[in-house]
């Protein structure tokens, strides 16, 4: 009690929780203030997440005591340097969303804008309570707003997206549910929720049977969350049927933070050696990531529809994810995390294209696509830049935690794996070109007759709306800057994030 | 499928009298029981579902207009607002009196504490009262 | 202590196993919509039972002081006397995010039902196929 | 299909089964989870928050946060099913 | 606290489960889950969980039966399996 420590932590996630909280009161009487208010708390947020950063690389973790009491009592908020990685890159691709939304939403469910902000912001702030909670429990409260504000996002999108949205409860609940009995497995072994006290007191307990099997629980469960190779089904469909706005936001951010949960038990409350010594989590983890990452690839090959193919393809790139923690060493953590943040960017990217394309020209099919380039420049460039970022081609941010990766998979003296993420970058390379053909080429050297089926773009309404440009251009630059100052990136957020028992110096460029 | 009450029809006098006679009843318990969860079971959230429950009970006392008669649309949203709001509000308020967030402690009451937890349980009730009757509106309209 | 009375030791455990199981089987086997939400709340409710099994103290009663306000000193506690309040105050909150998920799931199930006349997931995945080859 | 279901319930329950085996016993007043953190909410929850009933005490005071996002969760269950649902009925938030 | 009561009512508790898992009348199915409920309720009450006990009787038995009861109206009342 009488505890006064800055606000900055809890900021990041009031500002968004309360505007949620004033949006149906302001919509209800003052409709035109829905839309500022909603940018407003998100820049707040994104702004108070940039000073959190700051503190956190001068003056290492920030403690938030909720209610003034000290864990293990009370709930902590704790952003350390993955916390901070994670906040800035969920309120910075948030904010642009928010920006994108405007004219889509109007676009896609008019009337609706009221409950659809107030939801976004909701899952916004489930999004950052959940990196920024030090509490199990906590955790598995910011969860369940995430996946039920998920839930109501993707339904509200056109043709069969209730029944996707229908089939992510189903799976997204046993997810949630398992980690909630994960989390009752270790509390009735340690009688603590709070993650340091759990990092203190369970390494004597690590053979014991019940905090094994609360581990596995937990995760299975997020494998479920984050659509991990053999729980993906309800990925492809929720993607692709949700409207364009929330299908990048929900690509970009729902299976992160499950992954950032999933890294955080790993590798922080457990020491590194228990999933890698005690029981051989982290080899598991990697081959099924590994065929997350070629089977994905495969299936994205076989799309005609372009949102759905790029559904299957974030499966085949949270294998790639899940791989790189599986290879549990520094070089694959780092490359993990980065491939992280760059997915995040990269597929929040190609949804937004997708979505622009589909609000100018109504179209969706990729061999609808034909010739595109010439109406829709902006948008084009912007998916060039996303595909070679997806593929992993240099100057881009994609390469650099690709070669990361890689050096972890050669470290860990595991070939198969080398060959994998080249294989799976191959794929990429194959349904990306396939798509990016579309685009600029008006017609195939056979296909004369497909120049008649010309797009139905109405005139002098060639380019998508600056509100859509401009977070598509931001996302773009982005993944440039991800890739030039990769170095400094590295150095400054992801190094001071690995984990205790891994080993750091081998990161050095 | 046979319905009740039939299309066009009030439901039976004997339990529409029998519901309208309990709801103030129930809504008194669930006062009761938001405002007593200090010191015996319940809270915010249980008397909130009680509270839902008395309006639900008048639903099915007066046929299915009742609900839209009684509470305006707009209405239920904002008392779902404002309930989260008090209880979000709190906390800013702890803020600004300059302890932690949620930290009763510095509130100008002889039992800053006590009373923080009364002034949450109350929001808690009226946002579990406005959400579930919105639920069940909501789906009971559709 | 023999296989029996061990078994009643864990009988809550028992319990909890046999329920969890039935709810992942309705909530993977059952075809229909309405089963399977029935299954998750079996599911949900199971492992509810099973955190608030980890507050019970034997011979301990319910964690509220009966005579708090009364002799004007503060009673002495002793914590073996009351059965643990924080696996409840857990519970709690899983309840209450499980109605919301009920909620939510069964508005959905309306709008399926609506969309495309049937809550059974073999029909309805016949009639998205007819839908999207159209 | 069907018998991966009942794989799928057959391994969650060999696992819970495995689980449980070390838990302590229920109703163990010595078990970690009645040790370790509860005590001090039943021994100086009376005194340091005035409430009688320890689990409003820790709901609305040391975990106050959590009840906060429970709320949150009824809240959003609200808004989410009103954004499902409340499709058809135009016009009408603008009447009321 | 682990006396016969406890055995009735976690059999109970398991009868109704497995009953309303396989009934095909999905209005019977709800009312058995409303039941299964009640029973789960009485079981925490026994093991000194009153407050979530009390929680568990207003939603498991009140509002999401009543939930589940407009949604069986709505739709179909059978079930397949």
């Amino acid at each position: 009690m009488n505890v006064h420590q800055s606000a900055v932590p809890i900021l990041v996630v009031l500002a968004p929780l309360i505007t949620s909280f004033l949006l149906p009161v302001v919509g209800w009487r003052f409709r035109p203030a829905v839309f500022p208010l909603t940018l407003t708390a998100l820049a707040l947020s994104c702004a108070a997440a940039f000073e959190a950063a700051r503190r956190v690389a001068r003056d290492g973790p920030l403690h938030y005591y909720l209610g003034g009491w000290a864990p293990p009592w009370g709930i902590e908020f704790r952003i350390d340097a993955l916390g901070a990685l994670m906040l800035l890159m969920i309120t910075i691709i948030t904010l642009l969303v928010g920006i994108y939304s405007k004219r889509s939403v109007l676009h896609e469910i008019p009337s609706k804008e009221v409950p659809f902000y107030s939801v976004f912001l909701l899952l916004v702030a489930g999004l950052i309570g959940l990196v920024s909670t030090a509490d199990m429990f906590n955790a598995y409260v910011f969860l369940e707003i995430t996946s039920l504000t998920s839930y109501a996002l993707v339904s509200i999108g056109s043709g069969a997206a209730v029944v996707s949205a229908f089939r992510y409860v189903i799976l997204g609940t046993v997810g949630a549910a398992f980690y909630l009995l994960a989390v009752g497995y270790l509390y009735g072994a340690t009688g603590t929720l709070n993650m340091a006290d759990l990092a203190r007191l369970l390494p004597p307990l690590y053979e014991s049977p019940a905090v094994l099997v609360g581990f596995a629980f937990l995760v299975i469960g997020m494998s479920i969350k984050m659509a991990l190779f053999p729980m993906h089904t309800w990925l492809p469909g929720a993607y692709s049927h949700a409207p364009s706005a929330v299908s990048a936001l929900i690509a970009a951010t729902t299976t992160k933070a499950a992954a950032y949960l999933l890294i955080r038990v790993m590798f922080f409350v457990f020491e590194p050696r228990f999933s890698i010594e005690v029981i051989p989590v982290t080899t598991v983890l990697g081959w099924t990531g590994a065929l997350a990452m070629v089977l994905g690839s495969v299936m994205a090959l076989a799309q005609s529809d372009l949102k759905r193919m790029l559904a299957y393809s974030s499966v085949a790139q949270m294998g790639c994810i899940v791989l790189g923690i599986g290879l549990a060493n520094a070089a694959g953590y780092t490359g993990a995390l980065l491939h992280l943040v760059n997915h995040a960017f990269m597929k929040g990217g190609l949804f937004l294209v997708a979505g622009a394309i589909v609000y100018r020209t109504g179209l969706r099919r990729i061999h609808e696509l034909r010739g595109l380039s010439r109406h829709m420049p902006v948008a084009t460039f912007v998916f060039t830049v996303c595909a070679f970022a997806m593929i992993g081609i240099p100057p881009t941010g994609g390469f650099f935690s690709k070669l990361y990766l890689m050096l972890g998979a050669i470290e860990a003296g595991n070939w198969v794996f080398v060959a994998v993420i080249v294989l799976s970058s191959l794929l990429a390379l194959a349904y990306l070109a396939n798509v990016l053909r579309y685009l600029y080429f008006p017609r195939d050297e056979d296909g004369g007759e497909d120049e008649a089926a010309a797009i139905p773009i109405p005139p002098r309404r060639h380019t998508a709306p600056w509100t859509m440009l401009g977070p598509m251009i931001a996302v773009a630059a982005g993944i440039l800057l991800l890739g030039l100052f990769n170095g400094e990136v590295v150095d400054r957020l992801v190094v001071p994030a690995l984990p205790a028992g891994l080993d750091a110096r081998e990161v050095a460029r | 499928m046979t319905r009740y009450p039939p299309e066009g029809q009030p439901p039976d006098i004997i339990i529409r009298v029998v519901c309208r006679s309990l709801v103030p009843f129930i809504q008194l318990f669930g006062l009761y029981v938001v405002v007593h969860g200090h010191s015996s079971p319940g809270g915010g959230f249980q008397g909130g579902v009680t509270l839902a429950a008395s309006f639900v009970l008048l639903a099915l006392a007066e046929g299915r207009g009742a609900l839209r008669r009684h509470i305006p649309l707009g209405a239920l949203n904002a008392f779902a607002s404002a309930g989260v709001l008090l209880y979000a509000g709190l906390g800013v308020v702890c803020l600004a009196l300059g302890a932690n967030y949620l930290d009763y402690g510095p509130l100008p009451f002889a039992e800053p504490r006590s009373v923080g937890m009364l002034v949450i349980e109350i929001g808690v009730g009226i946002t579990v009262m406005a959400a579930m009757l919105s639920i069940f509106r909501d789906m009971l309209e559709f | 202590m023999g296989l029996i009375e061990g078994a009643a030791g864990q009988l809550n455990t028992v319990g909890y196993i046999v329920l969890m199981m039935i709810g992942i089987y309705a909530m993977t086997g059952k075809s229909n919509l309405v089963k399977k939400l029935v299954g998750m709340n079996i599911f949900q409710w199971s492992i509810i039972l099973f955190v608030v099994s980890l507050s019970a103290k034997r011979d301990a009663s319910i964690p509220i002081v009966l005579d708090g306000h009364g002799g004007g000193a503060a009673p002495v506690l002793d914590a073996a006397q009351y059965a643990n309040p924080l696996p409840q105050v857990l519970m709690l909150t899983a309840i209450v995010v499980g109605v919301a998920i009920t909620g939510v799931a069964l508005a959905l199930l309306l709008r399926i039902h609506r969309q495309f006349g049937t809550l059974e997931e073999n029909e309805l995945l016949e009639r998205l196929d007819a839908s999207s080859g159209s | 299909m069907k018998l991966l279901h009942l794989v799928a319930t057959a391994v969650t329950g060999l696992l819970l089964i495995v689980g449980s085996l070390d838990l302590a016993e229920t109703g163990d007043p010595a078990a970690p989870a009645a040790t370790h953190v509860s005590p001090r909410y039943i021994e100086s929850g009376l005194e340091e928050t005035g409430v009688e009933n320890m689990v409003t005490a820790v709901l609305a005071d040391y975990r106050g946060f959590d009840t906060l996002g429970e709320v949150t969760v009824i809240f959003t269950g609200a808004i989410a099913v009103l954004l499902i649902l409340r499709n058809g009925l135009k016009g009408e938030e603008d009447e009321a | 606290m682990i006396g016969s009561l406890d055995v009735v009512l976690l059999v109970l508790s398991v009868v109704c489960a497995v009953a309303a898992v396989q009934v095909r009348d999905l209005l019977a199915s709800v009312v058995l889950l409303a039941a299964f409920s009640l029973f789960m309720c009485l079981l925490w009450t026994e093991l000194g969980a009153v407050d979530v006990a009390f929680t568990e009787a207003a939603v498991g038995a009140g509002v999401t039966t009543v939930l589940f009861v407009i949604t069986v109206y709505k739709t179909d009342r059978v079930s397949r399996d």
